[in-house]
């Protein structure tokens, strides 16, 4: 699944073992992978963070993330590009979002892996909502 | 003449979902009604400037059309990744 | 191990996860990880590539990696970085180098990544030598 | 006078290897000997201009100082990653 919204934890680099073994990218023709994976941490703007609730827009986030990867592929000489993004209630130390490209060479991989991540946290439809040690808070915007 | 069938359909999300106490309302299409208009009959607040829109899951400024059956949300500044 | 030499094949992917596992990466802390594999593949220069013999110059090779990692430690606020490479006989389809960086923010993640790939390629004694349909070549210099 | 004792270490890589037919060899120190003397005295050819030199498993230049005991290395461009 190049594109993917998991409502349970998933684990980021099994998902890139099982994608390249199903045949996601072309082997020997790939040469380089760049990846990145988003991990929720148990700390933001100066709050201890206990949990987050991730909200997205149903079909349009979808919608959104499979328009960045087709994008990414016509822009860069890409074999393959992959998208999974947590949705739901998250934990700290929960990987949140998993970005991979493939291509011939390093340069595309990982310009077009930053251009996903970049469009991913400014465009993308979700919204964090933290559960700190006392009360929540909607985070307000993406740095 | 209002056509009575023709409906706009209107989606919050996140915090603003919360504040406006709902996250999906429908209301009558009006004739040459644009976004900025859907907001002002459904929210009942004058539209914060940082606010998103998207007509039919796809972005729009305020001024776009809006038609009939169409998808209208307004969502806070994204926060994802 | 923060730094290694495979003579044989390794899974780069299941790499991480062991890592992480194991605790090379604090847990809660880190929230962006920037990864980079280099896969070997089955056409270079035009020509078609069969095998491929890794030579590397033992003790400085290590030593070469060792201290790139401990520069992008330095240069950037890293949890942790590992670079990990092969050495020896390689097929097409061989993952050849595996490099990932933890930190707490994307930025500096994909920067000190890009950083060590663009270092190991053009300073970490390697050297390439092809086996193509018709003969044996050293691959001249890295792009 | 020459310390007989006195050696250097030297070692060849890759194609470099090859062409001389021979990895690793050990020469006598000479004072005041530099990486580039080295290259003369073992490899019998001028110094490609395009060829990298290590002493003591760390990059130098042709001029160098050699001390005893010392591991001075050549190879050709890398090609890693």
């Amino acid at each position: 699944m190049s594109v993917a919204l998991h409502p349970a934890p998933f684990d980021p680099w099994r998902t890139l073992g099982e994608f390249e073994a199903g045949g996601g990218a072309p082997p020997g023709k790939f040469g380089a992978t760049a990846a990145f994976v988003g991990t929720m941490r148990d700390f933001n703007e100066g709050d201890d963070v206990r949990a987050m609730f991730l909200d997205h827009y149903p079909g349009m986030t979808e919608k959104h993330l499979e328009a960045i990867r087709a994008e990414a592929m016509e822009r860069w000489p890409l074999d393959a590009a992959l998208i999974h993004h947590r949705v739901g209630n998250v934990e700290p130390g929960d990987p949140i979002v998993l970005v991979a490209v493939w291509s011939a060479h390093r340069a595309a991989a990982f310009e077009a892996c930053r251009f996903i991540m970049e469009d991913l946290k400014s465009r993308a439809p979700f919204w964090k909502k933290e559960t700190l040690v006392e009360g929540e808070r909607w985070v307000e915007k993406n740095t | 003449m209002l056509d009575s069938s023709a409906m706009v359909y209107v989606k919050f999300f996140a915090s603003l979902r919360e504040q406006l106490g709902t996250g999906e309302l429908q209301l009558p299409l009006r004739p040459g009604m644009r976004v900025e208009d859907v907001w002002n009959s459904a929210a009942g607040q004058p539209l914060p400037e940082h606010m998103l829109m998207a007509r039919n899951q796809e972005y729009v400024q305020a001024d776009a059309e809006v038609r009939d059956g169409d998808e209208v949300a307004f969502f806070p500044p994204v926060t994802g990744g």
